[in-house]
């Protein structure tokens, strides 16, 4: 961690989870060590009515099935509704 | 040419799709396509328009990576994917899948799996606009 | 507009046969299409060229009678087969299928059914040109 | 059967059977209560080599699967080879 500099994760929402969130990004602090599940169960403490309808996760644009993956500081991390494209 | 892969508002030619696919060989005796569209839903409820958002860049990188692992999966000489994301109203063109092979078989299941799995893992999501309002679309039909 | 069956000498157009097909009901949120080419086969052998000839009338009424079997089969909003009788050289089309549903699953399904159904009854018979002389083709590949 | 007109089978051959058979159509007599079984056979003497490819048969356009069919007289019958179109 860089003096002065707080390390974060980019959280991005799309479609019907920016709806229930009411914002289409936001940041979270980084803490050592942290898992997706961590910060899954922070955010849906925060918005539990937007991930009712969570069913994906991504990391840096790739899918994330394991949620006791650790982050790294400056991941984009993606919570994800059921996808409705095609 | 267009990339073989693509995510755009613009609507899409299948002529020139299928051309832009037969120019990469000679050796292609089918091609299988799906063509989505947008249904016109007014006997049941009054939507008027669906409007599509993605996650851009992660969308994209799925799309390339389906279609890679179509190729190969299935042998294909080669495939394309494009997908729009715009506002479209009933009868327009929404995502365009093209799977050419050297005989039919591996042409037509890997266009059905392709289309399939872009339902699964694409990250894409669709709102309904109706009179009453606008509602994303959370479960698949 | 054109008939949904026809039996041609000349080129189509995927794009003016899918606008076709849709014209038929906006509900219509799958088509699924099968296009077959010739393809190249001069690694192997010598072919340059493939000409087909057929029981005219009667290709041309097992097709339309295919057309309404996979229609009332598959639930199908509309469909489309278009065979070109004439000489054709790597990369030229030769026959494609539409079919047009609410749904995805019965569009491809529907398609696949048709094409193989398509080989198997209606009488259309393909030569294959060579530099060594002209051989008909009387086993399915 | 008319007075001075012979009732008569007109056969057509496609493809591969007309390059074995020579022509494309010919003319058999109908004889009354013939099948076409009976017109098979007759032709498959003349034509052995033709008749050795043929895989189908249709009367006026039709597929028939049952040759024990009678036929009657001014039908248009076809024996064809497999077909390769599509």
């Amino acid at each position: 961690m860089a003096a002065g500099n707080i390390d974060m994760i980019h959280v991005l929402f799309f479609g019907p989870v920016v709806e229930r969130v009411g914002i289409n990004a936001i940041q979270v602090e980084f803490k050592p060590g942290m898992t997706l599940q961590q910060l899954r169960d922070e955010l849906a403490e925060k918005y539990p009515h937007a991930f009712e309808i969570v069913c994906f996760s991504a990391v840096n644009g790739n899918h994330v099935r394991d949620l006791a993956m650790p982050l790294i500081d400056n991941s984009e991390v993606t919570f994800m509704a059921r996808f409705s494209g095609g | 040419m267009k990339e073989a892969v693509r995510i755009q508002a613009d609507d899409f030619s299948q002529d020139e799709e299928i051309a832009a696919l037969k120019a990469s060989s000679l050796r292609m005796g089918g091609i299988a396509t799906f063509l989505g569209c947008a249904r016109d839903f007014s006997e049941d409820r009054e939507v008027s328009e669906i409007s599509f958002e993605a996650y851009g860049s992660m969308a994209l990188s799925e799309m390339n990576q389906l279609r890679l692992e179509a190729i190969e999966k299935y042998s294909l000489l080669d495939a394309r994917i494009v997908h729009r994301i715009c506002t479209v109203r009933a009868g327009d063109n929404i995502v365009f899948i093209a799977a050419g092979a050297e005989h039919r078989p591996a042409a037509l299941e890997a266009c059905r799996w392709m289309i399939d799995e872009l339902k699964q893992r694409v990250p894409i999501w669709k709102k309904e606009i109706t009179p009453q309002g606008d509602a994303w679309v959370t479960q698949h039909p």
